[in-house]
């Protein structure tokens, strides 16, 4: 009696879930749909600020984990960056669907101005998967379950400088320094333009990671990063690794006795 | 002392060249390493990092952390505390090198380095500066930011000077100060170039071995720069005294002895006496006697003896803390211009840094990313480049022989962490 | 004429901001008020599980860190859990404004059984802190700003056992001992209840980021927590600190030329 009540509740507990997840989304919809409007305005006014994306691609310290740094050199020409979302002119488009257009400034003799755009859909097919890489079952169930992002393959001309490594001109793929270079092209930011979803261990790394960062922080976030950037004294700027450093405090044992300071716990304080 | 690109060429092959790279972040106001008996507001501590790296043909195969802790009292620097944190190989170097020998050119230097250096640049103190309108500061909000800016974008007349807090000008050196070196000895697979240790020409040296390879770098330096008023020491937590005085017989400063340089007395209490440096295992378990609200029980003698307990401190792995504690007789010098690159911020140090310690060293592909991701940085970010030696050491020379022994050892003193938590870049 | 043109664009940015907080406090409304439909049928399935709410709080490990160990036995009395959001009902309340409703259930001779509500309402007037602390004129304009959370004190029944450090029976301030009880007392769970956000220093530490735990992830995700604990008993106890301790993974590092997971980066992959 008393397990089929368990059971019964668990099974609810499931169908609850369902239904968050279908009210998430909907005013995930929503959000974005208000959002997108917002960011047409926020369009123009970065357009009046010189540099804009030039500071928020630096301040970033993230983004620079996903290239390698003789990438900046042509992030630097990166004049705009929008992100659009599928669901906003589609409704059947889940709603983690959408577009990433980048803008980019010419260096003369080197590197052609262009605007490029990749988008990304979320996939359930597991089926789809070219390579398999280390995928294990469980990350398949998973996958069916969540989706997973995938993209199609998008054309994006490479700086001249880089044709040691670009993928598509490297020819020698047997001796040692020609594997070298394909592997470090496909490292580069320019082949996470190529990048589909499909092919772990073959293609750039972890570009889904760096479709999300764009889409979930630098883009909405922009603004914030800008103004960061701008912080007067750089030292306030302290890093993960700094906090980890305080000083030792000891329990002051003579403290008026409502002072209850003395040994705060060291539980971040959340921003309510 | 000679320029640091004097010190390493001659411990390094000759017609080979080398490429450097030495990080020095901001100097910064910063808590003692000790836990202050009551706040002494005589003293100001201040922090810098050092971080090098040493590549050749592309690669980056030799990386070392160490921290310096300048004490000022009265304007004057006081003490120069030196913390060895990490050292490293990753074993893609293949050229014959010691690495024994490029960790002693890389204290040489350190040692001898003269301490106004640090200071003098204007050292940021605790405090936000009066005047100059308001400044934005990590607790500004956006809209705020945004408001400021265009404050200051709108009385452009002048210079529209942001905010820089209060600084504060130091002297110098006190002509007595003290240079103190401390660090911690344990054998791990891999300090700062993670999944090295699968790198088959990777040499692991054993906690004991580690050991001697450290009390033998620290002595060259002794010998070579601390007048004879000198104090060295080292403890081997839970070790008998007699056994751990059979690793010093080997040393020729005379000065070693059994115990720390920290204090005298073994009844004093260890909060006081036990300095607490950056990830530091032996400042973990204070935490711990802290937390536990023993902190005003625990003697120095128990701390040892309570610390071998630890996890980190466990049996059939020989660790130590090694100490020196003395004066240096020999004229100090600054920088050359080349040698250092002094970071604008903590934040540009850690970009750059992790560019190696991010990195992963399972195969060579590694150590040429690093290398590249450094070169072309430095080259777009900061208009510097990595510092260009030429060994010089001929390989008949003394010294080069049994190179082989040390050769990519894996020399690191100290910390918990294997493979960084959030290793951040790693391509 | 340039200059202008930054200006102007930059106070159209701060106006950006305004936009991009109007759309989002919308959307929390509208999400709140979907959500708290569904956790009407969430509270129903919970009181279908036994000890559910005793699982959820022993799971989640930051929980422990806002609470005296000797709490947890109390903690362990917790039968129900429920937040409400206040703007559900009233539209013109801050949408991060919440009440927590607790039910504890008694022990014998030791501890009343009860249910307490506390209301955490965002205050944006400075001049209602009692004390200051270590507050600075920064902290002033940011909480002005965006707000800072507050609560009116509500009454509730201490433990027998906890008479020796109850702050409200601790009548020695002066001997070290009493002030030390007296702390005590203070970072207990059940001062917690009097926490008002104002007196920062001299009331129960951190008061908000527990409030915040409560209403931001513990009890919106519990029924996750809940399950994760149950994979936890198959498994093993795997947290965050273990995490440095796992063995290294090998990863093959002659592949072809194409594999360019060698050195994956080892930037977390973000779920899409």
């Amino acid at each position: 009696m008393e397990e089929d009540k368990v059971s019964k509740s668990l099974e609810a507990l499931a169908r609850v879930e369902d239904e968050v997840e279908k009210a998430e989304r909907e005013t995930e919809f929503l959000r974005l749909k208000k959002l997108s409007a917002v960011y047409l305005n926020r369009k123009e006014a970065i357009a009046g600020i010189p540099g804009f994306w030039k500071v928020v691609l630096s301040q970033h310290s993230d983004f620079a984990n996903y290239v390698r740094a003789a990438d900046l050199k042509y992030i630097d020409c990166i004049s705009a960056i929008e992100v659009t979302w599928l669901c906003v002119e589609d409704e059947k488009a889940d709603h983690r669907d959408f577009t990433v257009t980048i803008n980019f400034d010419a260096i003369d003799g080197d590197f052609e101005s262009q605007t490029v755009s990749k988008t990304f859909r979320i996939e359930h097919d597991v089926s789809k998967f070219i390579y398999r890489s280390k995928r294990t079952e469980e990350d398949d169930l998973r996958d069916e379950e969540l989706g997973f992002l995938t993209s199609t393959p998008t054309e994006i001309k490479w700086p001249k400088s880089f044709d040691g490594i670009n993928p598509s001109l490297v020819t020698d793929k047997t001796t040692s320094e020609g594997k070298r270079n394909y592997r470090t092209g496909m490292k580069s930011f320019f082949s996470w333009f190529k990048w589909t979803g499909l092919k772990p261990g073959k293609e750039f790394p972890n570009g889904d990671g760096l479709a999300s960062l764009i889409s979930e922080d630098l883009y909405p976030n922009c603004t914030k990063y800008y103004t960061e950037a701008q912080i007067d004294l750089e030292e306030e700027n302290v890093d993960e690794d700094d906090e980890s450093d305080e000083p030792l405090q000891l329990e002051s044992s003579d403290g008026e006795p409502e002072d209850c300071d003395g040994k705060q716990k060291s539980v971040k304080r959340r921003k309510v | 002392m000679s320029s640091l690109e004097n010190l390493l060429s001659r411990v390094l092959p000759e017609n080979k060249k080398f490429e450097l790279l030495h990080l020095q972040s901001p100097p910064k106001e910063s808590h003692s390493v000790f836990v202050q008996q009551r706040s002494d507001c005589t003293q100001t501590v201040v922090k810098v990092q050092h971080f090098f790296g040493l590549g050749a043909d592309e690669k980056i195969f030799y990386s070392l952390e160490l921290f310096v802790y300048l004490t000022i009292e009265s304007s004057k620097a006081i003490e120069k505390l030196i913390f060895v944190s990490k050292a490293d190989t990753n074993g893609y170097c293949d050229e014959k090198i010691s690495v024994k020998d490029i960790t002693t050119a890389i204290l040489d230097y350190i040692v001898t380095l003269d301490p106004s250096h640090y200071l003098s640049k204007e050292i940021k103190v605790s405090g936000t500066s009066p005047g100059c309108g308001p400044s934005i500061t990590r607790c500004t909000t956006t809209k705020r930011a945004l408001k400021i800016l265009k404050a200051r974008h709108d009385s452009k007349k002048g210079d529209n000077c942001p905010n820089r807090g209060f600084f504060r000008n130091i002297e110098g050196k006190d002509p007595d100060w003290t240079c103190k070196i401390c660090l911690f000895t344990r054998s791990e697979p891999q300090y700062l170039f993670s999944e090295s240790s699968r790198n088959p020409k990777k040499h692991i040296l054993s906690g004991e071995q580690l050991l001697r390879w450290w009390l033998s770098v620290i002595d060259k330096i002794l010998v070579r720069h601390f007048d004879s008023g000198t104090k060295a020491t080292l403890q081997i937590p839970g070790e008998e005294e007699s056994r751990t005085l059979r690793y010093l017989s080997n040393n020729k400063a005379p000065f070693w002895r059994v115990g720390d340089i920290f204090s005298g007395k073994s009844s004093e209490l260890a909060i006081f006496a036990i300095p607490v440096f950056p990830d530091d295992p032996k400042g973990r378990f204070l935490e711990q006697v802290v937390e536990e609200n023993r902190a005003k029980k625990v003697r120095l003698s128990d701390f040892w003896v309570e610390l071998q307990v630890q996890q980190e401190f466990r049996l059939g792995c020989t660790v130590s803390v090694i100490g020196v504690d003395g004066r240096i007789p020999k004229k100090c010098f600054g920088p050359h211009n080349n040698e250092v690159i002094v970071m604008p911020s903590k934040k540009v140090f850690s970009i750059v840094k992790s560019y190696i310690v991010g990195e992963q060293y399972d195969t060579s592909e590694g150590a040429y990313e690093a290398y590249a991701n450094l070169r072309d940085f430095l080259h777009l970010r900061m208009q510097r480049s990595l510092l260009e030696i030429r060994g010089c050491r001929k390989s008949s020379e003394p010294g080069s022989k049994g190179t082989g022994s040390d050769r990519n050892a894996p020399v690191r003193p100290l910390n918990t962490l294997t493979v960084r938590r959030k290793v951040k870049k790693s391509i």
